[in-house]
């Protein structure tokens, strides 16, 4: 088999683990929200409701492909895709296990993060080519609150990439082999969360969406598959930051104290997902308890607390360790 | 003076408990609740226990609902008594106030306990409680009582 | 306050006036033209709000009520005043804001014109709409219940 | 005392909304200006509380002006009364203030024993407050849940849905209905107390304390959510008094003012309770002080179970009711506020007129007032913040 193949093999894998992902998840949020609100959740499709997301794909797939009249057509056609291929993208330098990913790239997190913000280019030309003023409002939202908070979210990585002293998720992984980032970069763990949290506009910062005043936002006109795609990039969003979470400050595919053991090693793939699924359980959590804050609050804080904090936390780290650590 | 923040983490404690709790949820159609007695569902008509209807054709019920739901098709036997032909109900339109029954002077109606009334078929939501029937009219109760 | 405040305030805007004390509590009663002048007074002489303000048909004209109220002693009055079918309701917003959806409901269920109101549309029913709380209109009742 | 004059007069010229988008921008300016954005909330809009429609004007996300328009719920219920015999109103009644129909109920009850000089036996006022107070909680939490889901929590809103349940079921059991009760007659109420409702009510408040100490923790608590309703939708006093609030809404604004306490009714004159005020009127105001009312209904609950009387549930009256002719008012402390029954009688079986003051269609009248010059998040928020009923409102 010639290289161009097993590549093109790998891209396929990280698309099917990306649907999957979807479908798991989707179906997670709705057992994770229901419990939380004292339900039960899907359980009438399959056993415990497992086929609920299934079946509702099939739907979204058979259902009639709806355009509004006054739409943008070509926009409106190809925003679900500008926001789910880089969606995809993002998915390409994660890195599952020491030498599974399907690219290694030296600078894996760039691409990665250079991937995550071309997502609000699509929200925006959803927004604007639905022709509808609250999905245009919806669109604005998500174009303000992602050049916000995409300034703490790069600050905020800056600290695990100095450390590991490389753009290579493989090899930050690699260098949490003793310890954690999460216990030196403790604040920078929390600006991330934060920022990822808004960046990819989960609750409580679910501004372009925002059920209670915009309805949904960007994707109010989209139906059918198109609507799909958006979901899907979401909640593909959501593992994105999750894993990237895992990456950069819970060791990857480390269990603590087992490093070099074989067995764990051969189920580092296991150990990254399960690593992140916790991290997705903890936003879905968030969900399910907080309310939204107001979008002025949002870029305020963003603005005048978290860029501040995550700049003067770059500049301390990098003093300490040129200083300290580094003679 | 509390520290900002403590609210949002007490508000995962508190959700969190609530899962502890456990679900609420009634799966109904497996599951029903039993229904208070007093609850008011379908007007039904009561019977005595000889299977003749209680209801006397005294048209109460009809006058007394607000929504004009019930109507009584009667028509007079030479003996003077009542002959209902038809007793017809618009489930489709009642609101199950409970007016009739309560206003009824001869306890011949009752709201019973029947909640699952959706239908395909319009023509569900009309009934026929009673249908070409003699009344237990008080009279004709005498009437027999005589001729004996 | 005093229980005869208003026949104070009233008399010095100079308004002409009958005052009574009903079952309701103390009514008063005066002409259509005086309603702005005297509710003026009144509200510069401590009625606060303005409680509810609602027309009825009395059969010859449109009697439009105002109800107020002064919170210190919880006075209350019940000003009234008639209006002719197809009359002239003038607005009290800019004295009572509380009036500016009562006189346009009053306006469009009994058929007055609106004036001085800052957005005189009509409230609660689509154009065209009959002047729904006038006696000639009549209530459809048993014949919209369609029996099979 | 204030001039109550003062609020809206304050600029020339009305300010609703006009169809068309307004360029408010002075000439020479347009290269720059930017265009207003009419947007239209509603009627179908999952923040504004059933049907009502609220047109926006907005430049960018700030709430320029703000109009409600209501009337899609109008059944005509003022009209339909004047058909009806005076105990068959309540069924209409009910579906007037849908979340709270035993106020409504009673307030018409309370009109026509006024009107025709009916003496109610001192345990009909009990129960009828019994119930009331179970039926505001029911309302109530139902505004809590909401108003958390309109600034995006929508946890409380599920768990506020179990305790509506339970006290709908204990309602169901007096009553026979969970949301139309038609319970409450001229005279009385329609049947005793059942058997056994006063431990199923004892055992739900005892659970329900904890419930609603959680609540309030999941929203009060939470600072996202302050940050969120703290120094929004401001209404100072007086403009509370010149749009002729009701209930929470203008407690919270400072003035201190209940049925229950000022122009008693039912077994109120009896009951211990406190009628809670804030003075600030944002809508953390109106929050707090809707929570703090709930706590006290739980209270009153307790006192009433407790000190429930023997006797007779209802007056005897005559089966057609003919008052004889003249006007009455009567209102009782809704959920929204004070809600009125305004009864004109000719004598007849049928009522002449009868007017409902709602008080939730005065706290609407409000939005433009408290809206403009907010965003459109808080526009939702300041909607539920007013807790409105659109059946009560459209009648």
């Amino acid at each position: 088999m010639n290289a161009a193949g097993a590549v093109a093999i790998r891209i396929l894998a990280m698309l099917l683990l990306l649907l999957v992902n979807g479908v798991v998840l989707i179906y997670m949020l709705r057992k994770v929200l229901g419990r939380l609100h004292i339900r039960i959740g899907p359980n009438r499709v399959g056993p415990f409701g497992l086929l609920q997301t299934t079946a509702d794909v099939v739907k979204l797939l058979t259902k009639e492909d709806l355009m509004p009249e006054s739409a943008d057509k070509w926009l409106f056609w190809i925003a679900p895709f500008v926001v789910f291929v880089p969606s995809f993208l993002a998915y390409l330098p994660l890195a599952f296990g020491p030498d599974l990913a399907v690219t290694r790239l030296d600078t894996g997190l760039l691409f990665l993060l250079a991937a995550l913000s071309l997502i609000p280019l699509g929200v925006v030309m959803a927004g604007w080519a639905s022709n509808s003023k609250w999905s245009l409002v919806g669109g604005m939202r998500a174009a303000g609150q992602q050049i916000a908070y995409e300034v703490p979210l790069m600050l905020a990585v800056l600290g695990p990439v100095m450390m590991a002293g490389s753009m290579d998720l493989s090899r930050i992984i690699e260098a949490q082999k003793n310890l954690w980032f999460v216990f030196p970069q403790f604040i920078a763990f929390i600006i991330y969360i934060i920022a990822a949290q808004a960046d990819t506009q989960q609750t409580p910062f679910d501004m372009s969406e925002a059920e209670s005043e915009l309805i949904t936002g960007f994707a109010n006109e989209y139906g059918g598959m198109r609507f799909g795609f958006l979901f899907l990039a979401e909640f593909s969003n959501m593992f994105i930051v999750s894993a990237l979470g895992v990456s950069l400050f819970f060791g990857g595919w480390y269990v603590p104290f087992l490093t070099e053991n074989p067995v764990a090693l051969s189920l580092a793939p296991l150990i990254f997902m399960i690593k992140t699924y916790m991290g997705i359980f903890v936003m879905m959590w968030a969900r399910g308890s907080l309310p939204r804050i107001r979008v002025d609050q949002l870029l305020a804080f963003s603005w005048k607390a978290l860029i501040p904090i995550s700049l003067s936390w770059v500049v301390i780290w990098a003093c300490f360790q040129r200083l300290v650590l580094v003679r | 003076m509390k520290i900002w923040g403590t609210g949002i983490l007490n508000g995962f404690r508190i959700t969190m408990r609530n899962w502890m709790r456990g679900p609420i949820t009634v799966q109904y159609p497996e599951q029903r609740l039993e229904l208070p007695e007093r609850a008011r569902w379908t007007v039904t008509p009561k019977y005595n226990e000889d299977g003749t209807p209680k209801c006397t054709a005294c048209l109460i019920c009809e006058k007394e609902c607000p929504d004009h739901v019930l109507r009584l098709d009667v028509s007079k036997l030479e003996d003077g008594t009542k002959h209902i032909d038809k007793y017809v109900y618009e489930v489709g339109a009642c609101m199950m106030c409970g007016l009739c029954t309560a206003a009824c002077p001869f306890d011949a109606i009752y709201m019973s306990h029947e909640y699952e009334l959706a239908s395909r078929y319009a023509s569900d939501l009309s009934r026929v409680l009673l249908e070409d029937v003699d009344t237990a009219s008080p009279r004709r109760a005498k009437k027999e009582e005589t001729d004996a | 306050m005093p229980a005869s405040a208003h026949e104070t305030l009233l008399r010095d805007a100079a308004v002409v006036h009958t005052s009574e004390t009903e079952l309701l509590g103390t009514v008063v009663r005066l002409d259509c033209v005086n309603v702005r002048p005297a509710l003026g007074a009144l509200a510069a002489g401590g009625f606060d709000q303005l409680v509810d303000m609602f027309a009825t048909d009395t059969g010859e004209a449109i009697e439009l009520t105002y109800h107020l109220r002064a919170f210190s002693g919880f006075e209350t009055l019940f000003v009234k005043c008639t209006v002719e079918y197809d009359g002239e309701l003038v607005s009290v917003w800019d004295i009572y804001p509380a009036a500016l959806f009562p006189e346009r409901e009053a306006a469009e269920l009994l058929g007055m014109s609106l004036t001085g109101h800052p957005n005189p549309k009509r409230l609660l029913t689509v154009e065209g709409t009959e002047p729904l709380l006038r006696k000639s209109v009549a209530i459809r009742g048993a014949q919209e219940v369609q029996f099979s | 005392m204030s001039d109550v004059r003062l609020d809206v007069s304050r600029q020339p010229g009305p300010r609703w909304v006009l169809p068309k988008g307004l360029r408010r921008v002075p000439e020479g300016l347009d290269e720059l200006a930017t265009e207003h954005l009419i947007l239209n909330m509603g009627p179908q809009h999952p923040s504004t509380h059933g049907v009502l429609h609220v047109l926006l004007e907005l430049d960018g996300e700030e709430v320029q002006a703000a109009e409600a328009s209501v009337g899609y719920l109008h059944r005509g219920i003022e009209k339909l009364a004047e058909s009806r015999k005076y105990h068959q109103v309540g069924t209409l009644l009910d579906r007037a203030d849908y979340l709270a129909g035993l106020h409504t109920e009673t307030a018409f009850a309370l009109a026509v024993e006024r009107l025709a000089g009916i003496e109610v036996p001192r345990k009909a006022d009990w129960i009828r407050s019994l119930t009331m107070e179970l039926c505001r909680l029911a309302s109530h939490v139902v505004w809590a849940g909401t108003f958390g889901m309109d600034a995006g929590a929508m946890a409380p809103f599920l768990y506020i849905m179990r305790d509506r349940e339970a006290l709908l079921d204990i309602l169901e059991a007096i009553t026979g209905g969970r949301m139309m009760f038609n319970y409450v007659r001229p005279g009385g109420v329609f049947a005793d107390l059942p058997a056994g409702v006063d431990t199923k009510i004892r055992a739900f408040l005892d659970v329900f304390d904890t419930y609603l100490e959680e609540t309030d923790a999941l929203l009060g608590g939470n600072e996202i959510f302050q940050a969120r309703i703290k120094n929004v939708g401001v209404i100072s006093r007086d403009t509370a008094m010149a749009f002729g609030l009701a209930g929470g809404t203008m407690r919270a604004s400072g003035i201190d003012f209940d049925v229950r306490r000022d122009m008693p009714y039912a077994a109120y004159t009896e009951l211990d309770f406190d009628v809670p005020v804030a003075s600030g009127g944002d809508c953390w105001d109106r929050y707090v002080v809707r929570m703090e009312e709930m706590r006290q209904s739980v209270r009153m609950i307790r006192q009433l179970v407790d000190g429930m009387p023997e006797g007779d549930f209802t007056a005897k009256v005559p089966k057609v009711l003919r008052p004889p002719a003249g006007e009455m008012y009567a209102a009782v402390e809704s959920p929204r506020g004070e809600l009125g029954i305004h009864l004109v009688s000719d004598g007849g079986p049928t009522p002449y007129r009868m007017r409902l003051r709602s008080p939730a269609y005065y706290n609407l009248a409000i939005t433009d007032e408290a809206i403009a010059g907010s965003l459109i998040a808080d526009a939702v928020v300041i909607i539920g913040s007013l807790d409105i009923v659109l059946g009560e409102i459209d009648r």
